[in-house]
């Protein structure tokens, strides 16, 4: 078990009904795509963030990355929707 | 290449004005400036404001990444980015890129590359505040930013 | 099509920030406001001044044209051309081309557009005015202005 | 012959010596082209301005022009080096 910090934005964070939380993610949880998927088993809220995994984006230490990165070492994880700024 | 560059993430209006005039004034062989401002819209009378979220931290470094970018593909003397969070009524500005360059299809070139990128990079998310007072939905990302974006990944 | 469009061909110096602000104030679904200045560059020290001499009448008619021609390409809400005449020094803006729209690639390609066209249509020449205070050349033409105007018109 | 009003501007002008002139044109002389080459025979000023024509760009009446534009009508014509404004 490894303890990753996990912050969430736009609609994600309101599907999760949190902003932030620390999570104890098992060694089995190796990329991001996985820690998705082992989310999505953690309650409906999770399930409904989640239903399309492939449109949720995600940041490990604050830099974009791609469903297979490998989350080991990461201090910081973030998941989010495709970005509208600008 | 010692080019200016600023990057801003703020809550509080900016300049336009102010930012293009320092960028102009940065040295005797400005031959151009070039500028966008991105506003918040009503979408006729449809939205009373827009809500940014961002992702603190990560939202200044995904812009320096972009600028430093620009800075090796374009000779330019100076680029400004502010991008604003919070709520947004209608007219106000959300987003601001100058680019200063000796030649002006540098400071064209990369004010358009800037603002493609930060619309599809930038972790940045508005949300809707309807005129009737409801809760709005989330803005959806468009296709169409992700294209503008990928065009700057054939050229050089 | 109702765009406000201002076309001015002045001696006095412009404000861009004045300029821009009246464009994005033009209604409340202004999404985005494009601008570019081009400034009389001193070329490493070279240069004293810039002279440019333009031909009245033929100079507000010519870019009268181009911007109509640019309001039936895009759809534009504003669009503001200056072109000073007469002596600038380093620093000094020489032209100013503001476009408002709702959409960002419009207000974008527009100004692009305009400044090709202005370089290579609207009837002004430059003159050197050398640092070391004798008499300049007029400036040549460049190929490469005609050829970024000529690319406009395989568009459309 | 006809009394058109010629104007010249940049080194244009500055070869010829003048801002501006009233010329009679002969009957013979149809287009743009051929009243620079008429132009030419005036004098070296002229011959000067002239010296390369295909370069030397014209507007009869406020408006670009092809060298072959006749010159029927015209109240104005101006002759001047390709433009550097902007």
């Amino acid at each position: 078990m490894t303890e990753i910090k996990l912050i969430y934005f736009a609609w994600v964070r309101e599907r999760i009904g949190l902003a932030e939380e620390r999570v104890d993610v098992p060694a089995s949880v190796q990329t991001v795509e996985e820690l998705a998927g082992w989310l999505q088993g953690r309650g409906e809220e999770y399930a409904y963030a989640f239903e399309n995994p492939a449109i949720v984006r995600a940041a490990i230490d604050r830099k974009h990355v791609k469903p297979d990165a490998l989350i080991s070492g990461a201090r910081e994880i973030a998941f989010f929707p495709p970005m509208t700024g600008g | 290449m010692d080019a200016r560059l600023i990057v801003r993430v703020q809550a509080e209006p900016f300049d336009p004005a102010a930012e293009m005039d320092a960028l102009a004034k940065l040295h005797d062989d400005i031959g151009a400036v070039a500028s966008f401002v991105g506003y918040c819209r009503s979408e006729g009378g449809r939205l009373a404001a827009l809500e940014l979220e961002h992702y603190p931290g990560m939202a200044e470094d995904e812009i320096e990444r972009v600028v430093h970018e620009a800075v090796t593909r374009w000779p330019l003397s100076g680029v400004t980015v502010i991008h604003r969070y919070g709520v947004m009524r209608p007219g106000d500005g959300i987003v601001l890129v100058v680019t200063a360059s000796t030649h002006r299809a540098a400071a064209f070139e990369s004010v358009e590359f800037l603002m493609d990128y930060l619309k599809t990079r930038a972790p940045f998310w508005k949300k809707e505040h309807r005129a009737d007072g409801s809760v709005g939905e989330w803005v959806e990302a468009k296709d169409l930013d992700d294209k503008a974006a990928e065009r700057w990944q054939t050229r050089s």
